[in-house]
């Protein structure tokens, strides 16, 4: 990838993002939008983290959890404004990630995989199980951002979904063009040398700990700011957000798109997002489907939707 | 045509609660259509699955409002989820009917959200009332992680005092564990358990149900409307249930129930029509989107007017005396559940049935 | 005894072998020399059928080998060591040399392992030793001796010669040059262009995807152009 | 002053003691070969010096300063660089990349300017793609600069590993047999290149069975076997060592390299 | 102390079921470096097909054979029909693949059958044998057996029969191994049909405990997959080690400490065994050199 790809990538999704709402026929579709630029959001962190650093993480829910739960609880306990609520949870899970990435980033594929897991599963088990604070399974209601009302003060109505449709593809573009100016850093760089070679990535004075732990840490803020701005969304959040289903959820989309690729990550985000309400129409069929498009976009797109694509376009298949 | 929606969890972990509320769903729209509807109109239903996902509830209940253009919504089987649809509901003003138990959906009450379940305290203080006139006021406590089990733990705890009650161990369980033994020996070691309560829902009850048995308790097994259908007994063993109680709804025995019990009609009615196109027992849950049916075609009925969300909601708010299969409803502005603990009977296993306790 | 005609091949949609003709006869010892990037290793790749072949033909002892899948080659006599070796780097050394005889069951193995052994001791030595934890060297000896185990009519080597101490570089020459004796057809891939003419029958020169020279190995020995580009005299 | 010291260097794997009490030293601009039979502990030694290997026994210093069991990123930093017997290529990456790489160290800056992309970075990245672009030709990669690395034949990444190890402007490089899978005259080639490298000052540790070059370029030869030092000295005296010659080069030298050499 | 026994017992009998399933996955995995996240719906579909065969009116050892031949028959059905043709494939496809499948059995599990729990008679009987005052049942005993007789099953295959090698030899390096004339295809057809088959035995054996229903194959194979991790993935004894201490972990936590936390405390130890043994506990080192 040039620095040409690079903004033709980011000019890409800015267009996208501008004009689809012109097609747009209810404010359903806002909603949707929405929805799938937070999800892209943390796709694009795991881009770095799996695509770049070559680094598996089944547990990167745990960190849109504590996201969203840093805008709950936060704003109620700590009096903190939302949006220093948003930052805060990126603190932590940055923090978090930094602690517990020094041992676990040792392991390797399963092993790793098996470890995040096993954080992503106690993240969930903590939001489950300390009821009073966190309203248990059944959740707990997140304060309003203020911003939209600002913004009605300044003469600017917006629906809700509108909104969100606004603010989650502002963050999803800055949160690309970051990834794609780190895909062609220094830090980018020693991150995919290690994941073709740690040995040799060390002998050309790569730092390799912490080269995964900076990608690991980079991912999980990721993964944070896009759970924060879900609960801030939807006004209201349950355990589900860091529970294993939306952990594989992540790495599926990451997969689908391509897991080297910034835009192929918003495909994937898209794909997954989307599926679930194209497939109402088939009700009781609706899973049966869903995994056969799943499988067969590997199958014949088993570098991900977009590189495949870009490469039959370019005609190096193989 | 009338534009009816619906999102419930007919797939996922609450699919237990989803599954029979959808069937029962599209068996009644199905049979008011065929009967003509309601003034002339039939109703145009829209079902979605979401799978207990609250995001996913909230998409849902967007995609109900602004591109389905529904005039009311049924559904949210957890509370998690109904507390997502509840808010879009509340912001575009449509009457919602939520299937779910906590009070807190219904507490402070809000002008479109109404709900059918009895709430989770209502079952303890109905739990704890029969163990109060059995003598019993020492309790060991097992609780799935579930929402249904979480909350009910919570709510049941708070209210055990009110009766005398105190509880002198309280364990958990995965909603997918296989064995329960661990727990049940600690409650069996706390000295001066009287009897064990154990709501939840799903595969746990029955595991608890066995471990209890495989141990050997002598003392009395109580469970929730978690569990009340008659797949229970199945699963848990007619022998290892015996003696068992819960608090349940008049579903559960209908063909014991006397012809002249108000309830009498619509349950048997119900039951029969499920029992015959699905070829499953009913459970409590299919009972509650049965009522919550029931209430917004009596609501629509009234209002006259099927176009008007807000007609339909007032409407809805003056519903009084309508019998459902959990209890009968009457809804004030202060009060939208309308439902007293009457509705609730106490139910004991004898010989692999269901039986009523008074 | 192998006979290839036009053969073409490519990586995606960049050809790399553009048309090859190549034969080699029954117990003959037949080298390849290229620079890098020359395709040989290509070459031998579709011969032993991990490598698609987009156009023309390999004979093998009279039948096609277009449909035969890379796990029969073995069967009908075609063994290759492979470049980069390709041992079980998490098997052991003994398993190694056991699957290099997946084909057969009978007491033979037994001794062909032996025989093995006798050739490069330190494998018997190393024979528990998962064979990642092998030398670079020991490795290719590894390669070379499974590829033997299979029992091959024709063996294909990819520069066995890799990595090999001189003492050793000198035994692999003389143990290809044995394999006549057994009557197995080697068809060989070097780098060290100047042992390998000197045991070969027949040489070919491979030149981006092309033949452009063939003829007796001494003839090729002696051909200045040869001598220029291949063997730095 | 050397600039590579090796005292008493040793290690085992399970009992095999790989390498055995082996010492010797590298000055600026010197070209040291380590020979010896296969699994003699060649490149064992060199993972222990290269940092990739703890030693269970001996030292390791660099310039004075005493680098045993340091890590490799380190020792990079310190001017220490290689190439490996098994390639260690970064497949995934361009060729460009792959060189581009071993300028991480002199191009790398706080995480924060890669991500925000700063405009501070632009002039030593700038910097780094000339100079891996000349490193290509020198090497004659040039061409394949853009490709993808997985797909280059054996002997091409055979001397973009070398490429990438010059990126880093080593002090001292260690070649793991640079010449394998190259014919007489890439190997040629190479021999230029190592000659170049240590008439410019680096220092060079080189493995390597091909002889001709070996001979030809070598300061001092280091000779292993079974892990332990049995001889060293200049090629004329290791390739008439008795104990050499019985144990690795042969008695019978059939290959034109003496008679040319 | 007839309270640790209780716990014991319990530990081991979940223990066993998820050795079950990280034995299920050493096959597969051993053949081609992919965990296949579908093999808890194979525990599933042995389970669901044989309750309603049994249900049917097939005697229950027929209905279980029947459930085994036929989940197997699935697993060899997912390899051709989605794992071969996504061949040369990276691992994390695959990995995605597997899990799309398990939904499409799910799916397809939900529609021909039910989404109801169900359950068939335990083999010998529901009265709990006692010891020491503490209780087990028979089932149970036939679960911790059937683990058994899997692991020594597969232990003997892997390491003394050459068609256990040449599985080994498929993931180790697949080119290689068609080379020395091993049908890669068919060990990978092998494999999924082996796998599957151990699944659904594994779901015959632990229904008539756990009971079965069309979505427990997921947190089945999240716990046997993190058995299998805590014992070292492919290999046999890593997998039935692995489970069955993560199955007395949980128990000693749920007796002992707290019953809300006790999967976390496994999740601990279990990074803690990581921690000092990368590889898990009997996990073979990759041996690669540089
Ligand atoms: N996997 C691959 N994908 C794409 N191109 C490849 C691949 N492997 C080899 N090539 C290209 O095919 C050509 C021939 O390569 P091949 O490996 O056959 O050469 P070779 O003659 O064996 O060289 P060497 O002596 O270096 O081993 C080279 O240009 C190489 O870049
Ligand atoms: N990880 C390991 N486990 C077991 N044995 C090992 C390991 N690494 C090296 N050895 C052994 O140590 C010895 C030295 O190996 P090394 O690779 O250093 O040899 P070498 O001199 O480089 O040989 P070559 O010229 O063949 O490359 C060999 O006998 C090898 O089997
Ligand atoms: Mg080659
Ligand atoms: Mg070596």
């Amino acid at each position: 990838m040039t620095g040409r790809n690079k903004w033709i990538s980011l000019g890409v999704l800015a267009l996208l993002i501008a004009l689809l709402p012109l097609f747009f026929p209810s404010g359903y579709y806002y909603r949707v939008g929405a929805l799938i630029f937070v999800n892209a959001l943390s796709v694009v962190g795991l881009v770095i983290l799996i695509g770049y650093a070559g680094q598996i993480s089944l547990g990167h829910a745990g960190f849109a959890g504590i996201g969203a739960y840093a805008c709950a609880l936060a704003p109620e306990h700590l009096g903190l404004h939302p949006a220093l609520a948003v930052l805060l949870g990126a603190v932590i899970s940055g923090v978090m990630a930094a602690l517990i990435g020094k041992p676990i980033l040792r392991l390797k594929g399963y092993y790793l995989a098996v470890a995040t897991l096993g954080f992503g599963i106690l993240v969930s088990m903590v939001l489950t199980n300390e009821r009073a604070l966190t309203g248990g399974p059944d959740g707990m209601n997140v304060a309003d951002l203020g911003l939209r009302s600002l913004l009605r003060d300044m003469g600017w109505r917006l629906s809700g979904g509108e909104f969100w449709y606004m603010i989650c593809g502002v963050v999803l573009l800055v949160g690309a063009w970051l990834a794609l100016n780190l895909f062609d850093s220094p830090s980018g760089r020693a991150m995919r040398a290690l994941h073709g070679s740690e040995v040799a990535a060390a002998t050309v004075g790569v730092d390799v700990p912490r080269q995964k732990l900076r990608a690991f840490v980079i991912s999980a803020v990721y993964a944070s700011v896009a759970g924060s701005l879900l609960a801030l969304q939807n006004g209201y959040i349950t355990p589900d957000v860091a529970g294993f289903m939306h952990s594989v959820e992540m790495v599926t989309m990451a997969v689908l798109g391509g897991v080297g690729s910034v835009l192929g990550a918003t495909f994937g985000a898209a794909i997954l997002t989307l599926l679930p309400q194209v497939l109402t129409v088939f009700a009781e069929y609706e899973q049966l489907v869903l995994g056969l498009v799943m499988v067969l976009v590997m199958i014949f797109l088993p570098q991900g939707l977009l590189p495949s694509i870009a490469r039959r376009l370019k005609g190096r298949d193989e | 045509e009338i534009r009816l929606g619906v999102s419930v969890s007919a797939t996922g972990p609450a699919a237990f609660l989803g599954d029979p509320e959808a069937k029962t769903i599209e068996m009644l729209v199905e049979q008011l259509n065929e009967a003509g509807g309601i003034n002339g109109e039939e109703i145009a239903l829209t079902l979605y699955d979401d799978g207990g996902d609250p995001n996913k509830a909230r998409t849902f209940a967007t995609r109900l409002v602004e591109d389905d253009e529904v005039v009311a919504i049924l559904g949210g089987s957890t509370t998690g989820t109904t507390m997502s649809i509840l808010s879009v509901a509340e912001d575009e003003g449509i009457p919602f009917i939520s299937l779910a138990g906590a009070i807190s959906i219904v507490d402070p009450v809000r002008a479109n959200v109404f709900k059918t379940p009895h709430t989770d305290r209502m079952a303890c203080e109905k739990i704890f009332t029969d163990m109060q006139a059995q003598g019993i006021t020492k309790i060991g406590m097992i609780s799935g992680t579930d929402g249904f089990g979480a909350s009910m733990q919570a709510q049941c705890k708070e209210v055990a005092g009110d009766h005398g009650i105190e509880i002198l161990a309280d364990e958990t369980y995965g909603p997918q564990d296989a064995d329960m033994t661990p727990q049940l020996t600690r409650i069996r070691n706390t000295d001066g358990v009287q009897a064990v309560l154990n709501p939840g829902f799903g595969q746990g009850p029955a595991i608890v149900t066995r471990n209890v048995a495989q141990l050997g308790f002598e003392i009395p097994l109580y469970q929730s409307h978690g569990v009340a259908s008659d797949a229970f007994i199945e699963l848990a063993g007619a022998e290892a249930a015996e003696g068992l109680r819960l608090p349940g709804t008049a579903l559960l025995i209908a063909d014991k129930l006397a012809e002249d019990d108000p309830q009498y009609k619509v349950v048997t009615a119900y039951t029969e029509a499920y029992k015959a196109k699905y070829d499953q027992d009913v459970s409590t849950f299919g009972g509650y989107a049965h009522d919550a049916f029931a209430l917004i075609v009596d609501a629509i009925t009234r209002a006259g007017d099927s176009e008007d969300p807000q007609a339909i909601r007032d409407a809805l708010e003056a519903t009084s005396g309508l019998v459902g299969t959990t209890g009968t409803y009457s809804f004030s502005p202060e009060d939208h559940l309308g439902l007293d603990l009457s509705a609730f009977r106490m139910l004991e296993i004898k010989d692999g049935d269901w039986l009523p306790v008074e | 005894m192998l006979t290839v005609e036009g053969l073409r091949s490519r990586y995606g949609r960049i050809e790399v072998l553009h048309g090859l003709d190549l034969e080699v006869s029954s117990g003959e010892i037949v080298t390849v020399v290229g620079a890098n990037g020359a395709g040989k290793t290509t070459l031998l790749k579709c011969l032993s059928g991990i490598q698609p072949v987009s156009d023309g033909s390999i004979v093998f002892r009279g039948e096609s080998f277009a449909s035969v899948p890379a796990h029969k080659r073995l069967k009908r006599g075609l063994a290759q060591s492979p470049e980069g070796r390709q041992i079980f780097t998490n098997l052991s050394v003994e398993e190694n040399l056991r699957l290099g005889a997946f084909l057969f069951t009978d007491e033979r193995v037994e001794r062909d392992m032996a025989d093995a052994f006798a050739m490069f001791p330190i494998l018997k030595e190393k024979r528990n030793l998962a064979a990642g934890g092998l030398s670079g060297g020991q490795q290719q000896m590894l390669a070379i001796a499974r590829a033997l185990m299979g029992r091959p009519h024709c063996l294909l080597l990819d520069e066995p010669s890799m990595g090999l101490a001189p003492l050793l570089v000198a035994q692999i020459f003389e143990v290809v040059k044995s394999l006549k004796q057994r009557d197995v057809t080697v068809l060989l891939v070097e780098q060290n262009a100047y042992g390998a003419l000197k045991i070969a029958d027949r040489g070919y020169v491979m030149e981006t995807g092309r033949i452009t020279m063939t003829g007796p190995a001494p003839e090729l020995i002696a051909d200045p152009r040869i001598r220029e580009a291949y063997l730095g005299l | 002053m050397s600039l590579l010291n090796v005292q008493g260097l040793g290690i085992s794997f399970g009992g095999l003691k790989a390498v055995n009490d082996v010492s010797f030293k590298v000055s600026p601009g010197e070209i040291v070969s380590v020979i010896g039979p296969n699994g003699a502990g060649k490149t064992t030694l060199f993972n222990m010096i290269s940092g990739v290997y703890q030693p269970g026994r001996g030292s390791v210093s660099l310039n004075g300063t005493e680098v045993t069991g340091v890590a490799p990123n380190r020792l990079a930093e310190m001017g220490l660089s290689r190439t490996f017997q098994n390639l260690q290529i970064f497949q995934e990456m361009t060729v460009l990349d792959n060189v581009l790489a071993g300028y991480h160290l002199s191009e790398r800056g706080s995480v924060w300017a890669d991500l925000l992309a700063l405009p501070g970075m632009k002039r030593r990245a700038a910097e780094a793609r000339a100079g891996a672009r000349k490193l290509l030709e020198r090497v004659r990669l040039e061409k394949a600069a853009e490709q993808v690395a997985g797909n280059l034949s054996y002997g091409a990444l055979k001397r973009l590993e070398i490429a990438r190890a010059l990126a880093l402007s080593p002090k001292i490089l260690l070649l793991d047999e640079p010449a394998a899978g190259c014919n007489a005259v890439e190997t040629e080639e190479i021999d230029h290149l190592i000659a170049e490298l240590a008439a410019s000052g680096i220092a060079i540790l080189l493995v390597e069975h091909d002889m001709k070059l070996v001979m030809r370029i070598s300061n001092h030869i280091v000779v292993l076997d079974h892990g332990e030092k049995i001889a060293e000295g200049d090629p004329a005296t290791v390739s008439r060592d008795p104990a050499v010659i019985a144990a690795y080069l042969g008695t019978e030298e059939e290959e034109p390299a003496h008679a040319d050499g | 102390m007839d309270a640790l026994l209780q716990f014991l017992f319990s530990g081991l009998t979940v223990g066993a079921v998820y050795a079950l399933v990280a034995l299920g996955f050493t096959i597969i995995y051993n053949a081609s470096d992919v965990v296949n996240f579908a093999q808890g719906e194979f525990v599933m579909l042995g389970g669901m097909i044989t309750v309603f065969a049994f249900e049917a009116g097939l005697p229950l050892p027929l209905a279980a054979l029947l459930a085994i031949l036929a989940t197997s028959a699935i697993g060899v059905g997912l390899n051709k029909l989605a794992i071969e043709p996504a061949r040369g494939a990276p691992v994390v496809s695959l990995i995605i693949i597997t899990i799309g499948a398990s939904i499409v059995i799910r799916g397809a599990t939900q529609l021909i059958f039910d989404k109801q729990l169900h359950r068939f008679p335990s083999f010998s009987g529901d009265d709990p044998i006692h010891v020491l005052g503490a209780t087990i049942l028979p089932q149970s005993l036939w679960v911790i057996g059937g683990a058994l007789a899997v692991f020594v099953g597969l232990w003997v295959f892997f390491t003394r029969t050459l068609t256990g090698k040449a599985v080994l030899a498929t993931a180790n390096n697949r080119v290689a191994a068609q080379l020395v004339g091993i049908n890669t295809g068919w060990v990978m057809t092998l494999s999924f049909g082996l796998s599957a088959a151990i699944g659904a035995f594994a779901g015959v054996l632990v229904t008539p405990i756990t009971l079965v229903g069309y979505d427990v194959g997921v947190a089945l194979a999240l716990k046997g997959f993190a058995a299998a991790m805590l014992g070292g993935m492919g290999n046999p004894k890593g997998a039935l080690v692995g489970g069955l201490l993560l199955g007395c972990f949980e128990a000693l936590t749920a007796g002992y400490l707290s019953s809300q936390y006790k999967e976390a405390v496994a999740f601990i130890v279990i990074l803690g065994v990581l921690f000092v043994m990368p590889q898990g506990l009997f996990g073979r080192k990759s041996t690669e050199r540089v």
